[in-house]
């Protein structure tokens, strides 16, 4: 049992602190499962090349899912490529983060209304953190996501929240 | 119980506990990465006994050669499914009783020889000496190493490269 | 160069038994319509000829005819060296189809037959490899480019109309 | 120095033993091998993104410089995935045998004439000995993973390694031909005084015999130089973890805390490597020009400043390393081969003998 | 043996060469654009988030037939006769209430064919790329620019006055249906 | 007794799987690989994992909306892919289109070409092993794109080219932003060739590997540099011209064999690279004749072609792209089958795989240079 | 006095040490959730087909066999490099004579093709069984 | 006790009979060749030890170094041999090859 895993009750500033060493450690090295699915997968690319460079917010492509924290589902997710990124997913070890790039995966896209083919939206298999939306959203606007999702990790806390 | 003692003791207690391993575990994968143990502690051992240079060479070619080469080896003759690699052992019992024997008398036997010890010398660098030795007195031998070496060379690899 | 007239002539002297119909009233160009069960050896016949010499099939796409209740193959046949090219197609009935496959003589038929396996469900005899090719191997809901073709509601437990 | 304040301290030798050679081990890798961990990993970044026209990482701390804290930080937090096929103890125990490994050799580095770990008088060919137990940690990695790209990665890794050592080992003979020496303290020695007395100038001295051997030096240096690139597994000799064809190598299957020592393993390695090679050929530890302390008088100055040139000659070898990933493709399995055993070993091998004959003269 | 020494030759040389260029490299300056700091000069003709000016839709439908992707969905509801709706900036009447006007940027494929037809150029492509959403739900723009009561009273009004007509005139009521685009799909539960 | 049933086990065959996953598939292309030792026995490629249904789409759509759906089939050649589609319309309804169109979609299509091209070799040097030529050409192709981007807002999928049009005039920049970008270019593919073309690792890598004869290329149907790599000069542009290519003068290259056999994976790479050349000098000639003109005077307002059918093809970055129509009359064509280069191209793999290394597989298989978005459609 | 193995012993230990050290803090800090998908062998997200554990290629055996000797052979040479140079020409001629002993199994696998790896067997794909060459010889310039 | 000649000659006895327990016991080939190797390390630990308590000078340590040569030697012979039964037998057990024999 990790200290990830816990729950505190209460938060104190020991764990305040830990907690945003850790959330800034995790929002700063985000390392991808360098994968790709279609036209967006391009201007993926094209963010880690040098124009854009991925590298800058500590974004490498990671060909191991095994070293991964952040998966971009780039395109779209047909529904014989949905269980293998399902599967991609599961095998990325915790904290693991997802961003969503493009009309595709955010909901099928131009396919949804004809795809007999294609999944309607990627969180219908897994959980998505951040929703980028373009076809294919321009470089910025997937940095934008980026810079989103580490505003997401920034705030998550070990503490748990009454509700 | 200085230092010297502490390490032998650990040396000794490393090399025959994964020797035990070695030869009782029944995965041969096993067997082979705690054969790198039991190498690396007899190793340990001629360090103690001020046989720097032989250690080296031990390691060198016991864990970078021969044990590479056993693996290597293992994993070409065994079929390996998701089972765990086991292998069979023979006539257990009658062995173990009769090496227990053979232990016995062999410990008893030197334990009561006095060997004839001179006054240990402090162990130094050893290699030059011995490479004086190989060019002068053994100059024919290290020739002969070399023959072997050669023929064993040739003859593996054909042996190996034999197609069925 | 030869053009479709001539090609049917020479296709007519060499095989005298079987039917074939020309169509070129269309706006933009001609075919052949042959029989779908002797294609492959009307195919052996244009690809070996030397004075055809269609090395090459550029493209093989089935169409469901639904008002007529069948579904058919359109061959576009090139030759590289001749620069000539031909359009035939053939004709198969919706409930059974089968053709004849032409992946012997054009190595590259493969997998567009495979393709119209897939999406129409044509029965290529003598395929070596008919098994669908885009949708997954367990697909069950039939073939997606028929008209009358219906999208399940869930496959492998996702959903998938919208 | 150490051991008799230690031994002060305790009043007891083994204990005062024991505690100075703790702390004389501790010293490289805290005060030496993960500052140039951060620093090499954050430079291989940099390096690499200037060389493509981009910035590397710029957002985390002034220009990237926080990069690696945090991966590592990240990394301490990654869950550590074990999969349910794998073979639990070889695979928990690879990594440490990887990276004690690959740590070893640090102890006969002589980092400068007061500091070296271990003085063995076999120094060098005691490093080649514990890169035995890498080839052992790869092997038991790639097979304790269950994952065909871990266990092919594992085995061309280890054929590769092995393959690599003979030209090292002839080329690191032909220069104990030469020295007379194995330890690589000694040889550092030896090259004192100024650049000329390297041995890629052909070693100290002046005589016909200095100028006979910089060629075979040079050639010398140049093969040993390619084949410790290979054993570190670096482009264009990265095989073993070509992420094109098997992903990630032998570490496919870790994550997490063993990845990252993984990680440093190579990081260490390549430091190592280069430091063998500045040691042998460049002086080690030596000034090329001459010791500020010297000048100035101020004794304690000269560890400082052999420390430093050590570390920029190493460094600067880590550089070309860097810089060769970055320009080269890589080989294929069977070329790489090639090159050792059909041109490497040849060469090194007439490259001895020549040598052998120069030094009779 | 010539080869042998030629390969030899040629593999350093050509590591070499190569080894100059991406030395050269090393100290050209890169071309990266540090995006959150400095944002890149889009062109005029920029394609990104479409923007509607309502106040100059007339409801015509145009654009959401020319979507490939229907992802607009427009909802209007006629004016009585007693209202005005005034003119769009072209000179156009307007004689709908448009109560609903949703795009959702989760489908559309960026492909300014919608641009194109509108009558009154109240549709348009701006240069916002910017808005990535953690719910997609977010992503669907409602660009209506009446409150929710007010589309609720449009569309009474226009119920009543229908009411109020087929009173009136009990044939013509079948035929003045309001004429509501609601899509039904909008509404179907998402998994 | 001799056990034979066993006998000569040498290596056991092992199945590797590449993909759908992986770095170097270029896309969601998995392979099967049947290995012997290293060696290949058998490549069975499984395709389909982008399949996005568009025929059906066609179906359903009206003609001009089906354009940014041929975007999205060659997504590194879209303009290829629109001027394919528009060509073939064209020929259905038999429209003539000003000829300031024809030149704006020639040199469209040939920017286009050398930015997929750009593609191509920076993947395939990534993929063996370098690094860093994928960045450069990266970054070429960025000034590319910013060329498309100052024309039509979009930076990968333009619906751009339209049946009977241009969906804009050229920006007033472009003519003089793009003949800057000519002069920057020519250095930048010497530069090219000097870290890669001839890097001796890489012609090690490359050269007498994936040998494609060229009677078996026609065979297979092969097109576009892949074909032209095994020495055949065939090119739909010279061989069955379309739009205005008939007055450029250019030239088609072909492989030589240089470094090995004619036909093998170095010749197929360095084809393109000449290519890039020769569509520079397309692009200027174009840009000197470019004639003025309205762009849109030819759109039909309402396309409805008379029942028919159509097979239009274009030389596409990867090969012969046909798109067959079929129409019934109405606003929505009836049939619509792509006849995808890189579709074609993909089955040679197997047979060119056959006994190479698993490496090879990485070589063999950039070299062909497939997108899986047209593969799949 | 620790002898100077003892401080590489030590060295080797510390690392041990090290990275258990740091494995068990990060035990101490990242989480656990392990599912069945997740525990999966990685396979570029398809099942695992079959066992990699698995007879593979000979070729490894032979260089691991090469290597051994040669390592054997030039850990031999050792001591006579450090001593040799007393011994003025004889000391050098002895192992001159077991350097052409090395060379001579060198040569000898380099003409066996034992130094080989495996190389690709590889014929053309062909269909209408024309040597290559002439086919390209008819259509080089259609 | 102060270690001396005895406790490395115990180390190698031990070592000795755990090898040939291997090799009585075991039925694989190439753990049979692990025992072997086993035996030649006690034997390597009784020449060094005596070289360093009697009075050989350095002619243990040569020994030892010949038989670490030898056993290289040995150990790829004997694999190759084991590969080639392999080969042929498909099989590395030893009882099973006493079978097939004849
Ligand atoms: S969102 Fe658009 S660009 Fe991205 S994959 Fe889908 S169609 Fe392609
Ligand atoms: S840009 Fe295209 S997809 Fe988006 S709303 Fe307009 S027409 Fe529809
Ligand atoms: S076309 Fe223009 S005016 Fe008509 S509904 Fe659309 S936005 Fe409004």
């Amino acid at each position: 049992m990790g200290l990830l895993d816990k729950e505190f009750t209460d938060g104190n500033i020991v764990i305040a602190k830990a907690e945003d060493l850790m959330n800034w450690a995790r929002l700063s090295s985000l390392w991808q499962v360098s994968f790709g699915l279609a036209c967006c997968a391009i201007e993926m690319m094209a963010t880690s090349a040098s124009h854009y460079d991925f590298d800058r917010f500590g974004v490498i492509p990671r060909p191991s899912p095994r070293h991964a924290d952040i998966i971009i589902i780039s395109g779209t997710v047909t529904l014989k490529m949905a269980t293998r990124i399902k599967r991609l997913y599961e095998q990325m070890p915790e904290p693991k983060y997802i961003i969503s790039m493009g009309s595709c995966s955010n909901s099928g896209g131009p396919y949804w209304e004809h795809g007999y083919h294609v999944l309607k939206g990627i969180d219908r298999v897994i959980p998505v953190d951040v929703y980028v939306p373009g076809c294919p959203p321009r470089p910025e606007a997937l940095l934008e996501g980026l810079i989103k999702l580490q505003e997401k990790i920034r705030k998550t806390s070990l503490v748990k929240k009454s509700t | 119980m200085n230092l010297y003692d502490l390490m032998f003791y650990l040396f000794a207690a490393l090399t025959v506990i994964s020797g035990f391993f070695v030869v009782t575990n029944r995965n041969i994968i096993y067997s082979g990465f705690f054969l790198l143990f039991t190498f690396f502690g007899v190793a340990g051992i001629y360090v103690l006994l001020g046989a720097d240079f032989v250690a080296i060479v031990q390691l060198i070619v016991y864990v970078g050669g021969i044990l590479i080469l056993l693996l290597f080896g293992v994993m070409l003759t065994n079929k390996i499914t998701n089972v765990e690699i086991k292998t069979g052992t023979i006539n257990i019992y009658p062995a173990t009783i009769a090496i227990g024997l053979l232990t016995g008398s062999l410990l008893a036997a030197l334990i009561n020889s006095s060997w004839l010890t001179v006054s240990t010398a402090a162990p130094e660098p050893t290699t030059k000496a011995l490479g004086t030795m190989l060019i002068q007195e053994y100059a024919l031998i290290f020739e002969l190493l070399g023959i072997i070496l050669l023929i064993a060379l040739i003859g593996a690899a054909s042996m190996a490269r034999r197609e069925k | 160069m030869k053009n479709t007239e001539e090609i049917l002539q020479a296709l007519k002297e060499n095989f005298p038994d079987f039917s074939f119909e020309l169509k070129s009233d269309l706006p933009v160009e001609g075919f052949i319509i042959c029989n779908p069960l002797v294609i492959d050896k009307i195919s052996h016949f244009l690809h070996d000829n030397p004075e055809l010499n269609f090395d090459s099939l550029i493209n093989l796409s089935g169409v469901d005819e639904i008002k007529a209740n069948q579904l058919s193959v359109y061959y576009h046949l090139e030759s590289t060296e001749l620069k000539h090219k031909l359009v035939l197609k053939v004709v198969t009935d919706r409930n059974s189809p089968e053709v004849a496959s032409v992946t012997d003589i054009w190595k590259g038929a493969n997998w567009h037959e495979r393709e119209a396996y897939d999406m129409f469900g044509i029965k290529f005899l003598n395929h070596p490899d008919l098994r669908r090719i885009l949708m997954p191997y367990d697909w069950e809901a039939g073939h997606p480019l028929r008209k009358d073709y219906e999208n399940p509601e869930f496959y492998q437990g996702m959903k998938v109309p919208f | 120095m150490m051991y008799d304040f230690f031994v002060d301290l305790f009043g007891n030798t083994v204990i005062a033993g024991i505690a100075s050679g703790i702390l004389m081990s501790l010293l490289p890798l805290f005060l030496f091998i993960l500052p140039y961990a951060l620093f090499a990993v954050l430079a291989e970044r940099k390096v690499s993104a200037h060389m493509q026209d981009r910035l590397g990482p710029m957002r985390i701390g002034w220009h990237g410089w926080n990069q690696t804290i945090a991966d590592i930080i990240k990394l301490i937090q990654k869950e550590d995935i074990v999969a349910s096929d794998t073979d639990k103890p070889l695979f928990n125990f690879a990594p440490v045998l990887v990276f004690a490994g690959s740590y070893a050799a640090f102890a006969a580095i002589p980092f400068s004439s007061y500091y070296i770990g271990s003085e063995v008088d076999l120094g060098i060919f005691y490093i080649i000995a514990v890169t035995g137990l890498v080839v052992a940690g790869i092997l038991m990695a790639g097979w304790a993973s269950n994952n065909k790209y871990s266990l092919l990665g594992s085995m061309r890794s280890v054929a590769q390694i092995v393959s690599y050592e003979i030209p090292t080992m002839l080329v690191v003979l032909s220069l104990v031909m030469v020295s007379e020496t194995m330890s690589l303290h000694t040889l550092s020695e030896m090259q004192t005084g100024y650049f000329w007395n390297w041995y890629i100038f052909g070693g100290p001295g002046f005589s016909l015999t200095k100028f006979l051997l910089i060629p075979s030096m040079l050639i010398g240096f140049i093969i040993i130089y390619i084949s410790t690139l290979a054993e570190v597994n670096r482009v264009p000799f990265d095989i073993p973890e070509a992420e094109s064809e098997l992903v990630a190598g032998y570490h496919t299957e870790y994550s997490g805390m063993k990845f990252a020592m993984f990680f440093l393993a190579e990081y260490a390695n390549m430091y190592a490597v280069s430091a063998i090679v500045a040691a042998l050929f460049f002086g080690g530890y030596q000034s090329p020009v001459g010791y500020l302390g010297n000048l100035l008088g101020v004794e304690w100055l000269i560890p400082i400043e052999q420390f430093l040139w050590f570390a920029a000659k190493g460094l600067f070898f880590v550089f070309v390393q860097m810089w060769l990933r970055w320009t080269l493709p890589r080989l294929r399995v069977d070329q790489l081969m090639a090159v050792s055993w059909k041109y490497l070993i040849p060469i090194a091998f007439v490259n001895l003998i020549v040598i052998g004959f120069i030094t009779l003269i | 043996m010539k080869e042998y020494f030629s390969n030899i030759y040629t593999a350093l040389v050509t590591i070499f060469i190569g080894m100059k260029v991406t030395l050269k490299h090393l100290f050209v300056p890169s071309v990266t654009i540090q995006y959150p700091d400095v944002k890149p000069e889009l062109p005029e003709r920029e394609r990104n988030r479409l923007y509607v000016n309502m106040d100059d839709c007339i409801g015509c439908d145009q654009c959401a037939r020319a979507c490939p992707v229907s992802c607009i969905q427009i909802e209007t509801t006629k004016a009585l006769p007693a209202e005005d709706l005034g003119k769009t900036s072209n000179g156009k009447k307007k004689a709908l209430w448009v109560t609903g006007f949703t795009i959702d940027f989760s489908k559309c494929c960026y492909c300014q064919l919608c641009v194109f037809p509108c009558p009154t150029d109240c549709i348009y492509m701006t240069d916002v790329y910017e808005f990535s959403e953690y719910q997609r739900d977010d992503l669907i723009f409602d660009f209506v620019t009446l409150t929710p009561e007010e589309r609720q009273q449009k569309r009474d009004n226009l119920a009543k006055f229908n009411a109020e007509k087929e009173a009136e005139k009990l044939k013509a009521a079948a035929e003045s249906k309001p004429k509501i685009e609601t899509e039904q799909k909008k509404d179907q539960p998402k998994e | 007794m001799i056990n034979t049933k066993s006998s000569a086990i040498r290596t056991e065959e092992m199945v590797l799987n590449m993909g759908p996953q992986h770095p170097s598939t270029h896309g969601v292309l998995r392979l099967e690989l049947a290995l012997e030792g290293e060696i290949i026995t058998k490549v069975t490629p499984h395709i389909g994992y982008l399949h996005r249904c568009f025929e059906k789409h066609c179906e359903a759509m009206t003609y001009p909306q089906i354009v940014p759906y041929t975007d999205r089939m060659d997504y590194l050649a879209s303009m290829g892919n629109e001027l394919g589609y528009a060509v073939a319309m064209e020929k259905l309804l038999g429209i003539e289109v000003p000829q300031r169109v024809e030149y704006i979609r020639v040199i469209m299509a040939e920017l286009q070409r050398i930015a997929s091209h750009l593609v191509a070799l920076g993947t395939y040097g990534a993929d063996i092993g370098a690094f860093t030529p994928f960045l450069y050409c990266f970054r070429d192709r960025e000034k590319i794109l910013h060329l498309f981007e100052i024309t039509c807002g979009a930076r990968l999928l333009y619906n751009y080219i339209w049946v009977g049009g241009l969906s804009h005039d050229l920006h007033p920049d472009f003519v003089r932003k793009t003949r800057d970008f000519i002069k920057e270019f020519k250095p930048t593919i010497k530069e090219l060739n000097d870290i890669l073309s001839y890097n001796k690792i890489f012609i090690d890598r490359t050269a007498n590997v994936g040998i494609l004869p060229v009677k078996t290329a026609i065979n297979f149907g092969v097109s576009g540099p892949n074909l032209r790599a095994s020495g055949i000069k065939w090119d739909i542009r010279k061989d069955d011209p379309y739009s205005v290519y008939s007055k450029f003068d250019f030239d088609i290259p072909v492989g030589k064999g240089t470094h090995g056999t004619v036909g093998d994976s170095w010749d197929r790479y360095f084809v393109r690279i000449l290519e890039m050349e020769e569509s520079l000098k397309i692009i200027e000639q174009a840009l000197d004749q470019l004639p003025d003109g309205d762009v849109q005077s030819a759109i039909p307002k309402r396309i409805k072609p008379n029942a028919g059918h159509v097979y239009g093809r274009v030389e596409n970055p990867r090969g012969e792209l046909g798109y067959f129509i079929i129409s019934d009359g109405s606003t929505t064509p009836y049939r619509v089958k792509v006849r995808a280069p890189s579709f074609v191209t993909l089955q040679i793999l197997g047979e060119l795989c056959k006994g190479y290394m698993i490496a090879d597989v990485i070589t063999i298989l950039g070299s062909i240079d497939i997108v899986l978005g047209e593969i799949d459609r | 006095m620790l002898t100077e193995f003892g401080k590489a012993f030590i060295f080797i230990l510390i690392a041990m040490i090290f990275v258990i050290g740091l494995v068990f803090l990060s035990k101490l800090i990242r989480p656990h959730r392990p599912t069945k998908e997740k525990l999966l062998t990685y396979e570029c997200g398809e099942n695992p087909e079959g066992s990699p554990w698995i007879k593979f290629n000979i070729r490894f055996y032979v260089v691991a066999l090469i290597f051994l000797i040669f390592d054997v052979e030039v850990v031999l040479l050792i001591p006579w490099a450090l001593g040799y140079k007393a011994f003025g020409i004889t000391g050098f001629l002895v192992g001159l004579v077991f350097l052409v002993l090395l060379g001579l199994g060198m040569a000898y696998e380099w003409r066996k093709g034992d130094l080989e790896w495996e190389k690709p067997k590889v014929q053309p794909p062909m269909i209408n069984k024309q040597p290559v060459a002439e086919v390209e010889e008819e259509l080089l310039e259609v | 006790m102060e270690v001396g000649l005895n406790h490395f000659l115990v180390v190698s006895t031990l070592l000795f009979s755990m090898g040939i327990y291997a090799i009585v016991t075991r039925k694989n080939a190439i753990l049979v060749l692990m025992g072997i190797e086993l035996i030649l390390n006690s034997a390597n630990i009784n020449f060094i030890a005596f070289s360093r308590y009697g009075n050989f000078g350095l002619q243990g340590h040569l020994i030892a170094l010949f038989v670490i040569v030898l056993a290289a030697a040995e150990a790829a012979i004997a694999l190759a041999i084991v590969l080639n039964i392999y080969k042929t037998l498909s099989t590395v057990n030893i009882d099973e090859i006493d079978n097939l024999k004849d």
